[in-house]
């Protein structure tokens, strides 16, 4: 086992535990806090498959920005934090029971397959993978159609958002 | 690249042991007398009335709320910044289309007067 | 060095993990938590693929870019709707939010 | 390389040679990395100790007064005999706190600061890590900064801490637009997002070519590290002490900590993307030099923000908000598309210092119109004392 494997069994190990942790816990927060910790090992696996970029935009983007807004929104709509609730619905054994099949389904149906060992090509010394995204993101043989429609769907996002969030003027 | 990132994994665990480090001394050298009083919330000398969870206003949701569109534009428009050299000038003004729109959502976020404090 | 496989098996824990957290949880807001682990279990797979696979173009990379900006979006607006309906019904529990159900 | 040119790169050279003579490859490397990580880090806390005592005696200078002069020759131990004071307190947790969280928190505090100077570039060659993403992972750390904020008022379970926190993540998220996208000038400017990079291109300081990019990037860089103007998040007069009104002894030392050293990296950080760095006279064969004068321009760009934060008083929360988002958002914005602009179509052109030049004092004088025709339009509120209600004999 090399020490690359060691570091990904590590990390893989936190990401389930706290995901598992982010699923059961009750009290929110911590849910939030969990989910914090399993984003922050998800960068840590971006890491490993060379992506720094990525890794860099997930703690951005996901801890920075979507953790602290699933926050607030907790704080936001939650009038007794102390109570613990009952955390799960009637049908929690069903949602088991498919979670776990289809979890199962996966894990099966990559154990038949032939190239699941593949061993990553080596990336080569010179290239900068920021760059490349960058000139492939604007490119018109590349995602700029993709890349506009991204900004139009935050546009939409952030509008509708904004609609359904603020409190009408009178009678709410 | 990975032996970059090996320094930022070596240095988050030293960086998180030197703020222990202090925590864990004044663990052992500071007294430890709690009593009840000394234990409850602080609100200057009152007694807490009611629960923490008081409601917050949605404005602090809002502002979240379009924080968290800027900061998805920069991961798109940072490798854009990037790859400034290869670009001809038609894909520098693609990306300024792209921010153009999202200006549209500041603007109309301002008009509605969603960024008001009150 | 880690076989793409591995990748995999833990992209699809992850994704169970949420797919029960969306199932299963009460609160709406632990429900968008769910699609969020689903959403970075795709995430993995992708740009795993994208090493290992197709590593000369950076198709996979810009993808991941695009579920950022989806995943963005999605919560931006879920969240919106929590909140507004939490505001009229003073719940936030998935399963009592059912006036439209019939 | 002689010695006394570059002494670190030597010293470095010789215990990399002493540890694979004695251990195999991977593990030498692995210590070299974890020398390379100690010095960096504790680089930064020394500087911390000495900063608490400089900034204290400037700021007691900005007031007349004497600053601490006790402790040692010109109060130079205050700071020693503080942290014993500190280490010496009692840490109350309270009882309705969440333990976990509340313990976590002063200690992320510190860690997402001092995680910045892994990218720092000291000098030609002295550098943590040079990643190839540098700007964009000190934007990523200051995340952690944030959520410790929101974790400290949560697991605090007190009112003020709460709403502290909650002031506090708002303002923080808030300027972080705008500092975002004021970063992507210098990116822009640099072609790249590594820290070496940003400094070795750098033959024209940055804050020539973008000066309000630069001016920008101070403004919102005070209101990240949550200091006067921008102290709302701690306004003791309003919220008791904001978010650590909770923590005791060496905890709330922690946040203090924090604080001073995210101060002065804000310097740092000011002094690499638009002071150049490391570069001056002789840096490049001295390396040592390069420290120096990339500590000298830090301390300038500390010295602004101290200088503003003993002359401005503390501006009202709506005030702040509506700085950020219509002034200072629209102003970055405007400023990075007029920089990619110009960037493209003067690219190698003699044309191209001046363009930038008189695109920037366009855009300051068209905003200083628009704000001041804003401001006429806005309707103000006076309060006249006629208009007041008086109260009436009965």
């Amino acid at each position: 086992m090399t020490a690359e494997q060691g570091v990904f069994l590590f990390i893989s190990f936190v990401i389930l535990f706290s995901a598992y942790a982010m699923v059961t816990r009750s009290n929110l927060v911590h849910a939030a806090l969990f989910l914090v910790v399993t984003l922050f090992g998800v960068a840590v696996v971006f890491v490993l498959l060379d992506a720094g970029f990525l890794a860099v935009v997930q703690v951005l983007v996901y801890i920075g920005a979507i953790a602290i807004l699933m926050i607030f929104a907790v704080m936001l709509t939650q009038d007794n934090a102390a109570k613990e609730q009952e955390s799960l619905n009637t049908n929690y054994g069903w949602a088991l029971l498919l979670s776990a099949l289809f979890a199962f389904a996966l894990i099966v149906m990559l154990g038949q397959w032939q190239d699941a060992g593949a061993i990553a090509p080596a990336l080569g010394a010179e290239r900068d993978t920021v760059v490349e995204l960058g000139a492939a993101l604007v490119s018109p043989a590349g995602y700029v159609i993709p890349f506009e429609v991204a900004s139009v769907l935050l546009l939409a996002a952030l509008i509708g958002a904004l609609v359904v969030a603020r409190p009408q003027k009178k009678g709410m | 690249m990975q032996n970059t990132w090996l320094f930022i994994g070596v240095f988050i665990a030293i960086a998180g042991v030197f703020p222990l480090l202090p925590i864990v001394i004044a663990r052992f050298i500071a007294p430890h007398k709690p009593n009840p009083i000394k234990l409850e919330t602080y609100e200057c000398g009152m007694e807490t009335v009611g629960e923490t969870w008081v409601q917050f206003k949605v404005q602090y949701y809002i502002y979240a709320l379009v924080f968290l569109v800027f900061d998805i534009e920069t991961a798109f428009l940072f490798p854009w910044a990037v790859a400034f050299d290869a670009l001809p000038l038609f894909a520098v003004l693609e990306g300024v289309i792209f921010i153009l729109i999202l200006v549209g959502g500041l603007l109309y976020a301002w008009r509605k007067g969603a960024l008001e404090w009150s | 060095m880690i076989p793409l496989s591995w990748y995999l098996y833990l992209s699809a824990g992850l994704f169970g993990l949420g797919l029960y957290a969306v199932l299963a949880r009460k609160n709406a807001i632990a429900i968008l938590m769910g699609v969020e682990l689903m959403l970075n279990a795709v995430n993995i797979n992708i740009v795993a693929f994208w090493r290992y696979l197709t590593p000369q173009n950076m198709s996979g990379q810009a993808f991941a870019v695009m579920v950022f900006a989806v995943a963005a979006a999605e919560v931006a607006v879920g969240l919106a709707l929590v909140i507004s309906v939490y505001r009229r019904r003073k719940t936030v529990d998935a399963s009592e939010i059912n006036l439209m159900k019939w | 390389m002689s010695f006394f040119q570059d002494p670190v790169a030597a010293i470095s050279e010789l215990i990399s040679n002493f540890l694979n003579g004695l251990l195999p490859q991977v593990w030498a490397d692995l210590i070299m990395t974890l020398l390379g990580v100690v010095v960096v880090s504790s680089f930064g806390l020394i500087i911390v100790i000495f900063l608490i005592w400089v900034e204290r005696k400037i700021a007691a200078r900005f007031q007349d007064r004497l600053g601490p002069n006790r402790a040692g020759p010109y109060g130079l131990l205050q700071t020693f005999a503080d942290m014993v004071k500190l280490v010496t307190k009692e840490d109350v947790i309270p009882e309705k706190a969440d333990r976990l969280a509340f313990n976590i928190a002063p200690i992320l505090s510190v860690v997402a600061v001092l995680l910045i100077w892994a990218v720092v570039p000291f000098a030609p060659g002295w550098i943590g890590t040079d990643l190839n993403v540098g700007v964009l992972y000190i934007a990523a750390v200051g995340s952690f900064g944030i959520l410790s904020v929101l974790m400290a008022g949560w697991s605090s379970n007190n009112k003020y801490a709460l709403l502290g926190a909650f002031r506090a993540v708002a303002q923080l998220i808030s300027y972080e637009v705008p500092m975002l996208i004021t970063l992507m000038v210098p990116v822009l400017l640099a072609r790249g997002m590594g820290m070496m990079d940003m400094v070795e291109d750098q033959a024209l300081w940055f804050i020539v070519l973008a000066p309000v990019s630069g001016i920008i990037f101070l403004v919102s860089s005070i209101a990240e590290i949550g200091r006067t103007p921008f102290d709302l998040l701690e306004a003791e007069s309003e919220i008791v002490a904001g978010y650590h009104t909770e923590y005791t002894g060496m905890k709330f030392g922690m946040f203090f900590a924090a604080e001073f050293l995210h101060a002065f990296t804000v310097g740092v950080l000011f002094a690499i993307f638009f002071l150049g760095g490391w570069r001056g006279p002789g840096a490049q064969d001295f390396p040592l030099l390069g420290v120096i004068y990339l500590m000298l321009k830090a301390f300038f760009g500390y010295f602004i923000v101290m200088w503003v934060r003993s002359t401005l008083p503390r501006i009202r929360i709506d005030h702040m908000l509506a700085l950020n988002w219509k002034f200072l958002t629209p102003l970055s914005l405007a400023l990075l598309i007029l920089t990619a602009i110009v960037e493209k179509v003067f690219e190698g052109h003699a044309w191209r210092v001046p363009a930038l030049l008189i695109g920037n004092a366009v855009i300051l004088i068209l905003s200083y119109f628009i704000t001041r025709a804003a401001s006429r339009r806005a309707t103000k509120e006076r309060v006249t004392f006629k208009k007041r209600p008086m109260a009436k004999p009965a």
